[in-house]
């Protein structure tokens, strides 16, 4: 499969880093790209269910264009975020919906976390897929 | 010390994320010594078979080895019943049907306490829906039970389930005083040592506790396998709870008769190998000077425990003589999670959470602590591995 | 084909009294292959730790490892839910109490079998003191079930628990046409597949029944594991059993609340090894034709149930297709232990006794029989040693 | 210790055997030398408990000489209680209470056994010895 150039970024970032401490350290840099979600409009509906850091994810389509606001209580999981912001932001709905999670096992980012948080990943991933599909 | 008893440990030869295994999750599990992991292959090398009624020799080889977990049990701890379960949890559930279905009847007490682990609640929840027996919570002040409210939840009560040593805090309790003050007003007292008996010889018949409750992986010996020692007057108050194989005496259609030995409370093929592999942990054990072991460990972990302060941790356990080398610590802002994951990338093993005990958690008021646990294989230099871990995630974080 | 085979379980090398081993007390428990043995001791070696909530490596080696296990036994079965417990009879205790208390209420009415294991029938005993229920057992007639009988039985059940192949006559009841009349009459079906998995492939969906509980041991696996197999409806209607860690989803003093999928029913650490254990079982056996093999077994145990009656002995398995390779025998005269005792001085290794199931020896009126049971990496050669074995028994007593 | 003569050629009898299947049959052998109770003599008090073969043992002391009859359904249990016959039988009260049952470890007849058997034959041993003793 090719991947967008930005998700390509991505990958190609991660896959040059040998040492697991680095690569945790580059996914928390990435914290860095999220457009946060403030305190007061975080809610049962943008919940992360079934993580066991609280987080929360909103997408929002503008004239066909996707953008997404999260928080995490953990630096990592904000990294998640922040790589999921690459991924979306500036996309268009079908860009978005043809994208698949496998783009971060290919990076290696999901085999340097522990399980609860990648499915974490891919609960974020989904969310973002369905609000988007519902606002086609 | 340590180091030379990591040669015994198999795992230790291990690399994670390409640096050497420390492993500091002793309170989830200890590691297992080759003797071990040896005495278990060879079981099911050569002497595999099906124990009891024996009439070949290989099934008699099997019981042979499998009761002397037992009879070795009974004489490290000095107890006239060792009943074999798979581990602390079913050892407590096993009090709480065939003890406490038994002897305990609507609006009878239990009293519990804040820091006892989940396996020492939910049973007796369980149990108190079923026959509306009331549970009463010692509370813990400053990270101790607070004794006063012991005496006064004790008035009446038929049964205290505490904690010996916390997993949590690594705090030990004054079980000793829990015990005599518990039989004066006439209740039974089930002790959860599973983070005791790792740590300290413990005499079982002396200490006078009804029953004690442990699991063989916390104490270098396999999963799957554990204990119920029982006084003899609780074990004369027990009925069966489950049936099947071997705990059975007479079966006919009409209805059944049983074992009146331990054999009673262990209905089906039991854990032979983890029998075997328990019986080789429990000797090398014998073999090892736990006080001047837990001695060195302590010293270990108040020294980690100062260092973590110093570098702006709040440390929750407390480590005074007699308490397990067990050290509970957060980080104003980095998450336990995230911290964890950092030293573990570093070769590094803690644990996170709230370690099956919620309810302490919810009274200390935070959702979990970062845990560090050490046992007899670490040493000073696990400890200066671990705190320069420390400082790379706190300049990470930074 | 026997022989090749045995070169992967390293007890064949062992002596007993100087013969090589003819182990045919396959029923009672298997023997184990390398790749199983092996899998312990790596787990132990090298990704030894506690699962669950694993933030560090090994714990999360130990957490996929245990879990696919899991999902193994899911796959081979093909079924939603894979409980996994101590054994079959924990197993069944299990639906007693999470199932049984919860959906029987006294006059309610069990079905059992006179062939069942004590494992199916103490549990069911018990659960009938408690909240009196009826028990009804179905007769078996000439080594078979009466079918005529199990549908008067069934008139107003709600439950039906029956062993799929017993293991005194190694009969494979006719659980299709037991599951389909009695889900018609409205009951669910327990079935004991302790003897059936090793023999035959289930797929537990299709078969329809709603619990099926098995042991690893006799099917090449570890000690101290097991499984209940659930389907969707019945786990719908099982609370929780034993309580404790892992099981719970939230825990505070005033009351818990539980795990929705299997982990609900599993307290406290699991068996850890005996998973990567069971595991490389599963995958071992997943490699051999069980099919061919079990005709070529049953071939061989209806020459030696021949052979025997040619002796002079009464053989009770009547060892039809379909049926397990397990020969059930007396001697007019010899006692079975005296008889067991000789063969095994020379190396042969049988079971004597009630083989757990009482009533079925009180029905055919003996205390018990000898007990040759036949499995994969049996061949022609062992079962010529057997039957010379048993000539010179024979001799000897004459 | 050292044991009566007739005690001594049963040990010397046995430790010669290498063979367990002989071993076997040599016991069984001395079921011979049992001087057998009638079915109609078998009761409660003379039953051997805790052995799972059927087995009875009685033993009558006469002017100080003590004599013992016996059954059991199983040859090798015959075989035991013929060695015990061998070891008691025309002893005195005082022979027989200075024997112990270690004579059949030291032949190692116990170790060819079920532990079920080696403990029979350890209760027979004993019964013995207290009959013996109530008729002092
Ligand atoms: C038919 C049957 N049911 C139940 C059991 C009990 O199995 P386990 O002892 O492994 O719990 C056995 C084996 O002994 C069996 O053969
Ligand atoms: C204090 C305490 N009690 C009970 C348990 C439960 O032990 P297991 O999971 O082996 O049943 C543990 C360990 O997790 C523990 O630390």
């Amino acid at each position: 499969m090719s991947w967008p150039k930005a998700v390509q970024d991505i990958i190609d970032e991660f896959q040059d880093i040998e040492d697991q401490f680095e690569r945790l350290e580059v996914l928390m840099d990435f914290s860095e790209e999220v457009d946060e979600l403030p305190v007061s409009e975080w809610n049962e509906n943008n919940l992360v269910k079934g993580c066991q850091s609280i987080a929360h994810v909103v997408v929002v389509v503008n004239d066909g264009i996707v953008h997404m606001k999260s928080a995490a209580d953990a630096k990592m999981v904000q990294g998640l975020q922040g790589i999921l912001s690459i991924a979306v932001n500036g996309s268009t709905i079908q860009q978005v919906l043809d994208l698949t999670p496998d783009f971060a096992e290919e990076a290696g980012i999901l085999n340097s976390l522990t399980p609860s948080r990648s499915n974490g990943f891919r609960t974020m991933f989904d969310m973002i897929q369905r609000e988007v599909r519902e606002a086609i | 010390m340590g180091d030379s008893m990591k040669h015994d440990f198999p795992i230790f030869s291990r690399l994670i994320n390409g640096r050497p295994l420390v492993y500091l999750d002793n309170a989830a599990t200890t590691q297992k010594p080759s003797c071990v992991i040896d005495a278990m292959s060879h079981y099911y090398s050569s002497s595999n078979a099906n124990v009891h009624r024996a009439v070949h020799t290989l099934a008699g080889e099997a019981t042979e080895g499998y009761e002397r977990c037992r009879t070795l049990l009974k004489q490290m701890f000095n107890s006239n019943y060792a009943v074999i379960t798979s581990g602390t949890t079913e050892a407590i559930n096993l009090v709480s049907h065939a003890w406490g279905s038994h002897n305990l009847k609507a609006g009878d007490v239990v009293v519990l306490t804040e820091m006892e682990h989940h396996s020492d609640i939910v049973p007796w929840q369980m149990l108190a829906e079923k026959t509306a027996i009331e549970l009463r919570y010692v509370p813990v002040e400053n990270g101790e039970l607070d004794m006063d409210a012991f005496e006064v939840a004790l008035v009446g009560a038929k049964l205290v389930c505490m904690v010996h040593t916390s997993n949590v805090l690594g705090i030990r309790n004054p079980v000793e005083e829990v015990i005599s003050k518990s039989h004066s007003a006439g209740a039974r007292v089930l002790l959860d040592a599973a983070q005791a008996v790792p740590h300290e010889s413990i005499n079982f018949h002396e200490l006078g506790a009804d029953f004690m409750a442990f699991s063989a992986h916390k104490m270098c010996g396999p999963t799957g396998i554990g204990a119920l020692l029982v006084s003899d007057e609780a074990f004369s108050e027990m009925e069966p709870f489950m049936g099947g194989g071997d705990m059975i005496e007479t079966v006919t259609l009409e209805g059944s008769t049983y074992q009146t030995n331990e054999h009673r409370f262990e209905a089906g093929t039991p854990r032979i190998a983890e029998g075997f592999g328990w019986a080789a942990a429990l000797e090398w054990l014998s073999s090892v000077d736990l006080e001047s072991h837990h001695e060195r460990l302590l010293k270990i972990a108040n020294r980690v425990a100062d260092q973590l302060r110093e570098k702006g941790m709040t440390v929750y356990s407390s480590l005074r003589p007699g308490d397990a080398a067990v050290v509970s610590f957060t980080h104003p802002t980095i998450h336990p999670e995230d911290f964890a994951r950092l030293l573990d990338a570093q070769g590094i093993a803690v644990r996170t959470g709230h370690h099956c005990a919620q309810p302490l958690m919810q009274k200390l008021g935070i959702s979990g602590t970062i845990r560090a646990s050490f046992y007899l294989y670490n040493d000073d230099q696990d400890a200066d591995i671990f705190l320069s871990g420390i400082d790379r995630v706190l300049e990470a974080m930074a």
